[in-house]
């Protein structure tokens, strides 16, 4: 089953991942700041994820694992 | 008056430079001599912003506040590095919605106001900054109110004197908290 | 359950000092890609600039040499003359190549300097706090343009890759984009084609990333991202200016 | 800016607004960090007084377009931090051999190298010994208040045009960086003196003016430069700058300059508190170097501490101002470390045990 | 009986140090005779080189300033911004211009600074003894390419008009060449073109001069110039490689 | 050259074949007289031992492709004069913040600016004070004869690599163009120590090396910067060198590097003729700056006099090494101008005359 | 009449307006240094010079004046 | 033997620096102590050429001759600025079809070589400077002929061996004039 992956502590909340998402899987925590002040992204729809690594490719800090 | 050495750190874009210029205008506006340093370059990207703050009856020699007798904060990592270095007797203003430890230190006045939480709820967001110096002002009575309102007036760009209300609505709902 | 997508080994484990959604990471993680890909990872000796990517050298996992402002391409030609076997690439902004650098850019090229260049350009000075660059487009508002550029006075965009192109050295010269996932993946293939460049002896290489730097822009990163597609993209062409491959000798270029 | 105010304002900018008040229509710049908002102010204000803000593309083009308009006979300028000085020696050696005056301001950061971004004044000895090759000087202003900023810069303009050679701010990222109140602005803008040996255009009217510092016979070029020391002995006799703050019954001397000075200047008045007879010579200059003010505390002082954010650069010449008569100690820090009042205090105390 | 022939007023009666043959007095003269046709040499402000033509400034007599070795673009750009009214113009060799000069070139080409370059190409260092210069054609035998310029370690000769030509802050880029009456001839219309860009405030004009360099070729003076013929113009194109005139806009550009 | 040979060499020629032989393998240069011959040679003959001879666009392009052979851990070396040296600063600072070794000639002539291309020594506080901003310090090395041009080429190369620094040769036109017989050539061609920091890929045989000079926290570069001047302060007890010509009973010890050093040795041979006890100090290398000779001579000497083809600029070092115990005289010609034994000797006279 | 006059003192005798000239008026001294020790060049046919000016145009020297 | 300092001058292209080389070559061979020093830069491309060359039994201190032992001309304004620098005693040779002038002075000796047109005579064109060199050699003796013609053989390129015997001719022909 298709599996994505945020290191919390990598991610800067930037968005993009969720930008490029074409499921919407993921989206940014309403309410939490990491470590580095930044809201991470969180992986909200678990389930409708394909593993097609768009959020990972237009990931700038490499936070995301993708596994199928 | 004695010397005010203020320190105020958070996260870069939580106006801890605006602080810091508010309260420096506050002492231009007394005809005290004052000095305001920020940090600067790349570290202020991303990571954290500080800035030294002094008010005076003399010239101040070193703008650098290494020993605060006011320290502000506004994250963890800032509070961590600082909590520390407050002056003896000094005073720690803390916005507690965004740090989550309490110091140990009995030799200094805590004060630990959830700012940011606050500032949402009273429809002043990004005005947590201004919560603080109300604090700050309720704490020390370095200012008047007058003053400080005219340090506002001139801390914020002619084109949006609008927002000085907002911020002395800050600056009181600090003072009260 | 396999990984199909994960930080690649030519990268190490420091999280970057970028601003949120900055393009400059995606890149990094591009050529690391390569870099394992073609296994160079163990020959590569890569150059940082001077400006954001100032500390590269502590992001990709080769050996590394921080370089003066606007040197990188003098440097990476002493590394290269030095040990013609290593695969030497620069990293480098559009502050750091297109104005400072201008003439070691120009030579590197000329000289058909058998290195790969990565050209960041975000059409503003990053690291310094958003000055105007020689990419800064027409009437963009910088600190040092604040009345947006003037090309009456402050002059014109420089366009790199066209400028190169004329040179008889420059072997590999293409402009890509990193604002979406289709651009991003192209984006990776020319940063292979530049190693293979190099690898095959070509000569000089140069792949233009069109990019974006919401912080000192004033967006959010994604509008950036739009804010680059809209204003950067028609300024800045994207496509192959030149390839010298025996494959795209027969193909058409642009 | 019409008539003087008491406002806040950073030191990068009091001096860019300085500069203009002094009549400055010409500032040729290239980013770094710490003096981008010298440069940044200036492109926004030069063009409301009719003057030219122009980025150029390196600090060695910067430093060439201010040379080639100072050769026009205007007030031009340039600032940088420590590498783009270096980039900038050859064209301050030619201003010299050419005599042009100008103004170049070094917001200094820490070395070597791209090195750091914070305060530092560890590009004392290339301003004061070797700012380009050859036999030549340039005037050095260290400032060490946002008031001095701007106060020094129109005296820098003034003497660079009286001597005709480049004038040198040696500030750093602390100035540069700071907000002070300053009083500034409320004189008119000063028509500088007219330069009959500019390159502006002949009208007909005149021989051609030729700007150059190519002497190809040997004797000649020796001439100019032995000609041109004797305007720099002149300089030594006459303009150097020094502040004395407690040193008439001084035991022992602090010197610093620059934003150490005023670190130096808290922990002697705390010594003095604390009943050690210190005292501050603050030079204003540094070249000229105000020797004479080290002469007279030499013969009261017993012992000297140099205070810098470098690794002792004017030490030397302290020694030789008091001629090696008696020690010169030194305390410093480098890298963009700022040292503490306590830290100076500390080696005055020390001292002070030492000497007793 | 009318003088149809002489020396220009914009000359200075002083004799150059130039060697027999040089191509160098024919340029000057060639801009000094259009300071005189346009009236200019009262308001002109001229920039020596670092080169052979170092001491320009005392042939010319308007008004001259010395410039380090490749900067003259940026001394020249001083002076225009300081005093717009000038009639601003450098005077510049191949090393000086193409290769340390390169940035200060390509940016006030960018830049459009209303000036004029006139770009002496003679394909080596004259003033340094004969060095290798970025427009040394393959093959040639210099001081420092003495086993004949080889591109793959010495890389390519730069074509500077058609490299500028890709700048938008180009107005006039100009190829010609002194070997004959009739290119001598041409070389002064293109001299009058880019001072006339610059009267209109179009830009950044340069004329490029293919030149010869008896001495350091090591042939006679007339040699040479067949020299020049068979070897350099065939790499060196003559022509206007642009030309943003209003009239140029009619006509087709090579 | 497999044997050591008696030839006739230029300077520049020589310091050239020198450099092959002690292994330097990468030149980067660009033209400038009075070194042209230097370039020219390595062109000629880098290619015949597989070495790169590469002329690069500017000086600034050459010391940087220096820095980054130098990086990758082969001997290299650039070679300029006085006004691309000036180009070269930034490079060298980076080179000092990057703990990278190198050979930097630079063969002095006139200045300042363009100046001329005679031979001046002019560069001296450049080479020894500021040869690039922030804190930092080079090797220099004060040949006075075509054979020491050879000799001290290895030596440079040796110290730069042994304490990771640049190194320079401090030369002038004078030594760079005559030809003098040299024994060069006949050693084996070192192999240089391993330089495990060098960044020349790691081939996933251990971490990546770093070769860099940016240190954000300023206590960090301030580490880094003391641990360095600890490397000087070593560099400066061990390594001075200094001939000491006739000095040991010497009332006027003539002081002087270089192409001078010649011309005041035939003056105090001259002197000594006419019964003057003069003698002779000679910097090989000017720093570290030989202290303890001077100190030793001064216990003597009634007074020192620097002759130099400069303004005076070793003056303060002489006195600064004397503490200022003894009177230091200068004479000097600039500009190009070589000085003649004759006007040497009648400094010598003069002070003696004085002495009396 | 078209006179073509050289100064000798200028003159470097390159020979490039003997070159240039279509009617052979010029040639160089055969026995003869100027003071900066270079064989000027001399109207060997004046009668044959049009006035065409080629040999000033080629002059690097301007050392030739042309006058009808 | 007596140190010899020799200034070499005339126009360039005229073979001065070869001279020099020549005369240092010979001292080379001899064992003795020897400079060579040319003027240099574009001050040499048409304007003048000259050496100095020192030969002595120590090391030589100043390779600049200002006051030569010996000078030899080949142009007017040489002989102009360098024949009143000729230390008395010393010895002058002049190229006299290039030079017009006599010299004065009385304390030198002056030789007068019409050796530009004797080398045209006597179809060695281009070895004026030779026939000078070997008229120095006839006056001073300050090498064999042995160690001249090794010196000549030393001083040319290895591939122009076949240029030998007529500069060995030129020596001796400027010996016997
Ligand atoms: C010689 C020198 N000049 C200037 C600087 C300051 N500086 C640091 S980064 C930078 C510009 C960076 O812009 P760019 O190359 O576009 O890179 P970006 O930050 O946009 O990625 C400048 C001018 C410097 N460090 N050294
Ligand atoms: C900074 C600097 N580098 C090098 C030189 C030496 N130099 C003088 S002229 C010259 C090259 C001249 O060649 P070019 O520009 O082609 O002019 P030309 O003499 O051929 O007319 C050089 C490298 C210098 N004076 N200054
Ligand atoms: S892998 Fe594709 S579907 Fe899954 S979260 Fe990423 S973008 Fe969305
Ligand atoms: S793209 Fe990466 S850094 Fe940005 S929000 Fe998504 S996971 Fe975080
Ligand atoms: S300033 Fe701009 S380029 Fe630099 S890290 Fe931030 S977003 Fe990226
Ligand atoms: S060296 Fe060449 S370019 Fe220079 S003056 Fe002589 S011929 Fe002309
Ligand atoms: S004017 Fe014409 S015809 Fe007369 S000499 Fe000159 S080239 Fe010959
Ligand atoms: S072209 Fe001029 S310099 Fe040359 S020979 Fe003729 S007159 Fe003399
Ligand atoms: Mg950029
Ligand atoms: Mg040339």
């Amino acid at each position: 089953m298709p599996k994505v992956t945020i290191n919390e502590n990598l991610c800067k909340g930037c968005g993009l991942c969720a930008e490029a998402c074409p499921r919407g899987v993921l989206a940014l925590a309403a309410d939490e700041l990491n470590a580095k002040g930044y809201p991470p992204m969180k992986v909200s729809n678990p389930g409708d994820c394909t593993a097609c690594r768009s959020c990972a490719i237009m990931c700038p800090d490499c936070a995301i694992t993708v596994e199928r | 008056m004695k010397d005010l050495n203020v320190l105020l750190a958070g996260f870069g874009g939580q106006g801890i430079l605006f602080m810091g210029k508010l309260i420096a205008y506050a002492g231009l506006i007394d005809g005290r001599e004052v000095s305001w340093l920020p940090s600067y370059g790349p570290e202020m990207r991303g990571g954290t912003a500080n800035c030294s703050v002094c008010l005076s009856d003399e010239p101040v020699c070193s703008p650098l506040v290494t020993e605060p007798d006011i320290l502000i904060v506004m994250n963890q990592p800032s509070f961590d590095r600082f909590i520390g270095s407050v002056a003896p007797g000094g005073i720690a203003i803390i916005d507690s919605s965004l740090v989550g430890g309490k110091t140990a230190r009995e030799d200094i006045s805590s004060f630990y106001v959830p700012a940011t939480a606050l500032a949402g709820e009273k429809g002043l967001q990004g005005l947590a900054n201004i919560i603080l110096v109300g604090k700050m002002l309720a704490e020390t009575r370095f200012c008047s109110l007058d003053t400080m309102r005219a340090a506002i007036e001139k801390a914020v760009p002619p084109r949006k004197q609008n927002l000085v209300a907002g911020n002395m609505r800050a600056v009181e709902l600090g003072m009260d908290s | 359950m396999a990984v199909v997508f994960e930080k690649p080994h030519a990268l190490t484990d420091a999280p970057t000092h970028y601003c949120p959604g900055c393009t400059h990471g995606i890149i990094h993680r591009l050529i690391a890609e390569c870099l394992d890909e073609l296994g160079l990872e163990g020959s590569a000796v890569g150059v940082a600039p001077v400006g954001c990517a100032v500390m590269a050298y502590n992001y990709f996992s080769c050996d590394m040499i921080q370089s003066p402002h606007g040197r990188a391409p003098a440097i990476a030609t002493g590394v290269k003359r030095a040990l013609p076997s290593a695969a030497v690439f620069t990293y480098q902004g559009d502050g750091d190549l297109a104005a400072i650098g201008t003439a070691e850019t120009v030579h590197a090229a000329a000289r058909g300097e058998n290195i790969c260049v990565f050209f960041v350009n975000n059409a503003i000075y990053g690291m310094t706090g958003g000055q105007m660059a020689p990419t800064t487009l027409p009437g963009q508002v910088t600190q040092t343009s604040p009345y947006g550029r003037d090309v009456k006075t402050a002059g014109y965009p420089i366009r790199v890759c066209e400028l190169l192109s004329t040179l008889d050295g420059t072997a590999f010269a293409q402009r890509v984009a990193v604002d979406c996932v289709r651009n991003v993946l192209a984006a990776k293939k020319a940063v292979k084609k530049a190693f293979q460049t190099q690898l095959d002896g070509r000569g000089f290489s140069i792949v233009e990333f069109i990019s974006s730097c919401p912080t000192n822009w004033g967006f959010t990163p994604s509008e950036a991202l739009v804010w680059l597609r809209e204003h950067m993209l028609p300024y800045y062409p994207l496509g192959v200016y030149k390839d010298t491959s025996a494959q795209a000798q027969g193909e058409a270029q642009p | 800016m019409n008539m003087a105010q008491r406002v806040l304002m950073k030191g990068n900018e009091a001096l860019a607004q300085a500069a203009i008040d002094a009549g400055c229509r010409c500032f040729f710049g290239y980013p770094i960090t710490p003096q981008t908002e010298l440069a940044a102010y200036m492109a926004k204000q030069m063009p409301k007084v009719g003057g030219v803000y122009l980025q150029a593309e390196s600090e060695i083009a910067a430093i060439n377009m201010v040379q080639g308009a100072a050769a026009a006979g205007v007030r031009a300028m340039t600032s940088s931090s420590s590498p783009g000085i270096s980039l900038k020696t050859e064209g301050i050696s030619y201003m010299c051999g050419s005599d042009l005056p100008a103004l170049i301001v070094n917001v200094q950061r820490g070395g070597p190298g791209l090195g750091g971004i914070q305060p530092s004044q560890a590009d004392y000895w290339q301003a004061t010994k070797a700012p380009g090759h050859g036999d030549l000087h340039i005037l050095v202003f260290t400032p060490s208040s946002v008031q001095e900023m701007v106060d020094l810069v129109g005296k820098a303009f003034d003497l660079a045009d009286k001597y005709r050679m480049p004038a040198m701010i040696l500030a750093d990222g602390l100035l540069g960086q700071m907000m002070e109140p300053v009083e500034i602005g409320g004189k008119e803008v000063p028509v500088p003196a007219a330069k009959p040996w500019a390159a502006c255009g002949h009208r007909n009217q005149r021989e051609h003016n030729i700007v150059n510092s190519l002497y190809l016979t040997a004797s000649e070029l020796e001439d100019l430069v032995k000609k041109r020391f004797e305007r720099y002995r002149e300089i030594e006799a006459k303009e150097p700058l020094c502040e004395a703050y407690l040193v008439d019954d001084a035991d022992i001397v602090v010197a610093a300059y620059g934003a150490a000075a005023r670190i130096a200047k808290a922990a002697v008045r705390t010594a003095r508190e604390r009943g050690i007879r210190a005292g501050l010579l603050r030079p204003v200059t540094v070249w000229p170097f105000p020797k004479k003010d080290f002469q007279a505390a030499a013969r009261h002082a017993s012992r000297f501490l140099c205070v810098e954010m470098n690794m002792g650069q004017m030490v030397d010449d302290v020694r030789l101002a008091v001629e090696c008569s008696k020690p010169v100690g030194f305390f410093g820090t480098t890298g963009g470390v700022i040292p503490t009042p306590a830290q100076v205090l500390e080696q005055i105390e020390n001292l002070s045990g030492g000497a007793r």
